[in-house]
């Protein structure tokens, strides 16, 4: 019975989700809103448990005296406090404040003010900048190890100089004007091409795994 | 000989008569899953019975014997890289499959095999998979616990920790087969530097193109599967694979047959005629 | 510091909940500055500072993530929802569904129900190999998967390839022109470009045969594939180049308007005391003097170089 | 120098990073290239009538935002200049502040009120599931919008526009990634037969040819698209024109910094090569 419940219930559900897929009937929509609304819950109380793990990993690394001990409580010291601020916002345990007035003059007040302050000063500088190293490294990148060693990278890194030049004006005037017209054949018709078989495959990954789920078949989800 | 008009009555009538049941603009779809699953059960009962589903010969698969090869003869450690994914994500689940091929094979040629991980589920499916390609080599013995290393969690130092592996042990290959994101870049290049030959796979196209511009070997897209297959024959997986193959076939028929009658039927004026009945077949 | 302070003041407030980008309070200005340099740290080496930024993400991406998931996974779908269908009961009215009205008891009995299942899955904090989160888990699966069958088989295989049943000829446009900048326009060109995307479509498709015999023909063919899949792929290298140099420049500029706009600690404008005292250059310079020491003590031994 | 892979790959880093800054510090400007799919974009927006219905979606974080916000600041400006009422949706959990954020500073320059000009369903968890859920049940999707905690029914233009999709006249998602336009396209494109408009990373450009334009009615790719798009704007928009500028300052520095990648990688090779000779 421990399998067997579980089992059903993605069966069931995966059957009814695919019969609204193709179905016209008010019922089938219906059934489809629901379940969908349910697991919006379920992926999102998922989504809550993991914040769990990570404040058991930081206390233990913490407690065990571990290298980044200091950086753990740095750590935990931001998430735990953001979230107390951002739970008071939620609930209104903190005042919403007014950050304007609308057209007729009517006061907007904001319960995202303090998260919205954080988000912007440390979020989204650090996010941003995380990604932005990998300008750097690409440079490098291409200095000590994109080799044109196979006919296959040839090809990739001439359809790369191409795109990179008929993407700026810059590219263009130095190549009289060429490169973006090589692009646009490259990109319309044969990057097309390629992308499409590509598509295809994924699909083809997705509709095998899919299929297995839906019918029962597949049960490694269930073992961890 | 079924003349145009009778043939659009006949599929008007068709539709008709489902449409109660069926949304008919979506009845390609149907059609499409129903004989992808004929094709894939029918093609994995075949298999499960025994009867040979062969697999082409993936290049990226002769490079990985010949890498761990050429690491032995250096005497140098080969290095497995899983992707970064955790898990639940299928490529990841095969990259197992084959890190237990790629075991066996060094614990045979008595190389040191390298396998660091970013996820701690992930460390313990790694273990396994060595473990078991050791045993499977008959060299139980060859499996070494502090080779299978948890580095850490966060994409970036993960990655800073696995370069640091590639400068300070110099494995002469490095195997990266599985999820990868951002980091690919990364890898790839200090591997380059590092002088390691290497072989990577991945089934996530926007990482490709840079295994392909700084590996030796890479296994592109589909492939990836492929090879999976072909290395532990896996009824299941051939299944699905030549049920692609089969609707590939199709897609690529439809696609010329589809053209050729738009192309006749170019000037055409309104009202039904072959080419506009064959594209309501793809609804 | 009061005077540092007073200094910005003078045209920046030091300090405002309120103050969104582009225009960030003082506080906010060098916060930005110090975690965005904190990263680019890292390109000389894994360092203190860079630690610290990440753990600082790590914790804060957290907390923001968990905090939307509470209050729109949660908060809105269940309890917002009941209290919504309970307003209707009062007011008589149907509860809509997919476009189809239920009874709004029926409604919250759904939901009620999907809250005990999404509990279930909390046993796992106590339990790790319980069996009560696998139930909500396997609707979930069974959702996702169908919804991803469906929906991809749909518009990923049998729309792209009714996208490509269209003629390889263009009636409309003239055959040539000796123009050489209309060329675009002509009916060849729109004939050849048409083929190239069937051709190139049907070869790169036919290098993922695996399971039929390798004839000469599927050989060649697939080795036409593999042509037209490196093309892709370089063109998917030239636009990561244009992307990743373009988060790079977006980091610069916002780091340059902080350098001036009234952040600066002391003077005006584009004078040299007003650049140095700005966030980004103080703060860089900071940065670099404290690596440069621990360098000269031998105190980064501990840190793994960049490459 | 005896290998190249031996070289401290540092000196690129500065090289890369002294570049950007240098041109930064120039304030020069080039105009972006003309890009058949941005057009396509701008004209399917311009085609759509006054009261038109669409629902605008942000599917990115600030790890993406460079290339995307200036997309979705100009497409909100489009939309509110030709009287186009929006419905903003995010997908990814970090969008909300910049949705807040943009429209609270937008509208009030065109004197859109809430409510009945546009409406704020904010944040919705789940990737595929939230995108399909939102095709089918608007109501059930979104119990309250996410500025006033309001039922759905209580605002005009949600009142309007019922539980589906069916009034909504245009979809543009500015996809970063997963989830975004891609399954867009398979959740709501496809079934609801709803016409799809996307800005993307340049990442994700190369991907879209496949659809477009029998299942994507244009898009934008990476910054150089942005300008573009942001060019066409301001035509009509002044707010857009500072806008405009310093994203053509970003085209100056981009495509010097290409030229740079350009010539790392031929000198790179012409080493690697020359080394091997020997």
């Amino acid at each position: 019975m421990k399998r067997e419940i579980p089992i059903l219930l993605t069966v069931l559900c995966g059957l009814a989700i695919t019969w609204s897929f193709f179905s016209q009937s008010d019922v089938s929509k219906a059934v489809n809103a629901e379940l969908l609304a349910w697991a919006v819950v379920f992926f999102s109380v998922a989504f809550l448990l993991g914040i769990g793990n990570l404040i058991r990993i930081s206390l233990k690394q913490i407690s065990s005296g571990h290298r980044d001990r200091p950086y753990k409580i740095v750590l935990l010291v931001v998430l735990l406090g953001y979230l107390g601020i951002g739970i008071a916002e939620i609930h209104g345990w903190l005042a919403p404040l007014a950050t304007g007035t609308d057209p007729t003059g009517q006061v907007i007040m904001s319960e995202n003010v303090r998260r919205d302050w954080i988000y912007y000063r440390i979020f989204q500088p650090l996010q941003a900048t995380m990604f932005s190293l990998l300008a750097f490294y690409i440079a490098s990148a291409a200095f000590r190890a994109f080799r044109a060693r196979s006919f296959e990278a040839v090809l990739l890194l001439m359809a790369g100089a191409i795109v990179m030049l008929g993407q700026v004006p810059l590219g263009d005037t130095l190549t009289f004007d060429m490169a973006s017209r090589w692009q646009d054949f490259l990109m319309k018709y044969i990057n097309a091409a390629g992308q499409r078989a590509i598509i295809m495959g994924a699909a083809f990954g997705t509709l095998a795994t899919g299929l297995r789920i839906v019918l029962g078949l597949e049960r490694s989800y269930l073992s961890e | 000989m079924l003349d145009v008009a009778g043939a659009s009555e006949v599929l008007n009538g068709l539709y008709e008569q489902l449409n109660p049941w069926v949304d008919t603009s979506k009845l390609p779809t149907l059609g499409c899953i129903i004989a992808y699953a004929v094709v894939m059960f029918w093609a994995q009962s075949r298999a499960k019975r025994g009867v040979e589903i062969p697999i082409r010969r993936i290049p990226g698969l002769d490079a990985l014997d010949e890498a761990i090869g050429r690491s032995t003869e250096m005497g140098r450690p080969v290095l497995y890289v899983p992707g970064i994914d955790e898990i639940k994500e299928i490529q990841t689940l095969y990259s197992m499959m084959i890190l237990r091929h790629v075991a066996r094979k060094t614990a045979e040629y008595g190389t040191e095999l390298i396998v660091p991980v970013k996820d701690s589920v992930v460390m313990a499916f790694a273990e396994e998979a060595v473990k078991q390609g050791c045993q499977d080599a008959g060299q139980p013995d060859a499996f070494i616990p502090d080779n299978v290393r948890y580095l850490s969690n966060e994409q970036f130092a993960y990655c800073a920790g696995v370069a640091g592996i590639m400068n300070r042990e110099k494995p002469a290959a490095n195997i990266m087969l599985g999820m990868f994101f951002a980091e690919s870049l990364i890898l790839a290049e200090t591997g380059f530097a590092s002088g390691a030959i290497q072989v990577a796979g991945t089934a996530k196209q926007h990482q490709l193109p840079f295994f392909v511009a700084a590996c030796d070997y890479t296994i592109i897209g589909e492939e990836y599967f492929a090879v999976t297959a072909y290395l532990t024959r896996d009824p299941n997986l051939l299944g699905t694979i030549r049920a692609a193959d089969v609707i590939k076939i199709v897609v690529i028929a439809s696609v010329i047959v589809g053209a050729a009658l738009a192309t006749i039927y170019v000037d055409a004026g309104p009202g039904p005629n072959w080419s506009t009945i064959f594209n309501r077949l793809f609804g | 510091m009061t005077f540092l302070a007073q200094q910005a003041l003078a045209e920046r407030p030091f300090f405002d909940i309120l103050a969104v980008p582009p225009d960030v309070d003082v506080v906010g200005a060098w916060l930005i500055a110090l975690f965005t340099l904190c990263v680019f740290s890292f390109l000389y080496k894994d360092n203190p500072f860079y630690k610290f930024a990440e753990h600082v993400f790590v914790g804060a991406g957290t907390a923001f993530f968990t905090l939307q998931y509470y209050e729109e996974g949660v908060l809105e779908p269940v309890i917002d929802h009941i209290h919504r269908a309970s307003g209707l009961i009062d007011s008589g009215g149907l509860l809509m569904l997919g476009g189809h009205g239920i009874d709004p008891t029926l409604g919250i009995v759904f939901r009620c129900i999907a809250a005990a299942l999404a509990l279930m899955l909390l046993v796992r904090l106590f339990k790790a190999d319980s069996w009560a989160p696998r139930w909500p888990l396997a609707i979930m699966v069974g959702v996702y998967a169908a919804l991803k069958m469906t929906g991809e088989t749909q518009a990923k295989l049998v729309l792209p390839v009714k996208g490509m049943l269209t003629p390889i000829t263009n009636p409309d446009a003239a055959a040539w022109s000796s123009d050489w900048a209309r060329v675009e326009d002509t009916g060849v060109f729109f004939t050849i470009a048409a083929l190239v995307v069937i051709v190139g479509t049907i070869c790169a498709l036919s290098h993922f045969i695996f399971t039929y015999k390798r004839t000469p023909l599927l050989g060649g063919v697939s080795r036409v594939g593999v042509v037209v899949l490196m093309i892709t792929f370089g063109s998917m290298f030239g636009f990561t180049v244009l992307g990743r140099i373009a988060l790079l420049i977006e980091r610069v500029d916002s780091l340059g308007t902080l350098s001036g706009n009234g952040y600066q600690m002391m003077g005006t404008g584009t004078g040299t005391l007003s650049v140095m005292t700005s966030p980004p250059v103080l703060t860089a310079v900071l940065i670099t003097l404290v690596l440069v020491l621990r360098k000269i003590t031998g105190k980064d031994a501990g840190d793994t170089a960049s490459t | 120098m005896a290998n190249v892979t031996d070289f401290d790959r540092r000196w690129i880093f500065l090289a890369m990073g002294v570049l950007v800054v240098g041109l930064y510090t120039t304030g020069a400007k080039s105009p972006a290239p003309q890009l058949e799919y941005v057009q396509a974009y701008y004209d399917v927006i311009e085609a759509l009538p006054d009261d038109s219905i669409v629902m605008l979606s942000a599917d990115f974080d600030p790890a993406s935002a460079a290339e995307l916000l200036p997309m979705y600041q100009a497409t909100i400006h489009h939309l509110l200049r030709k009287n186009i009422r929006v419905v903003n949706v995010a997908t990814w959990p970090a969008a909300p502040p910049y949705t807040r954020n943009e429209f609270n500073q937008i509208t009030p320059q065109y004197g859109k009120l809430y409510g009945t000009d546009w409406v704020e369903l904010g944040f919705l968890p789940g990737d595929d599931v939230a995108m399909a859920q939102m095709g089918a049940s608007l109501h059930s999707a979104f119990s309250t919008d996410s500025r006033e905690n309001k039922p759905l029914a209580e605002l005009p233009l949600m009142g309007e526009l019922g539980d589906s999709l069916q009034g909504i006249d245009l979809l543009i998602t500015l996809s970063a990634g997963y989830p975004g336009i891609l399954e867009w396209l398979a959740q709501v494109g496809g079934r609801y037969n709803m016409t799809i408009l996307t800005g993307t990373t340049a990442v994700q450009t190369s991907d879209l040819y496949a659809f477009y334009p029998s299942q994507l009615a244009g898009f934008i790719g990476g910054a150089t698209g942005a300008t573009r798009y942001l060019e066409l704007v301001s035509e009509q928009t002044e707010a857009m024109v500072h806008a405009r500028d310093v994203n053509q300052n970003r085209i100056m520095i981009q495509e010097w910094a290409h030229m740079l990648i350009l010539a790392l990688i031929v000198v790179g090779n012409v080493l690697y090569f020359a080394g091997r000779g020997k």
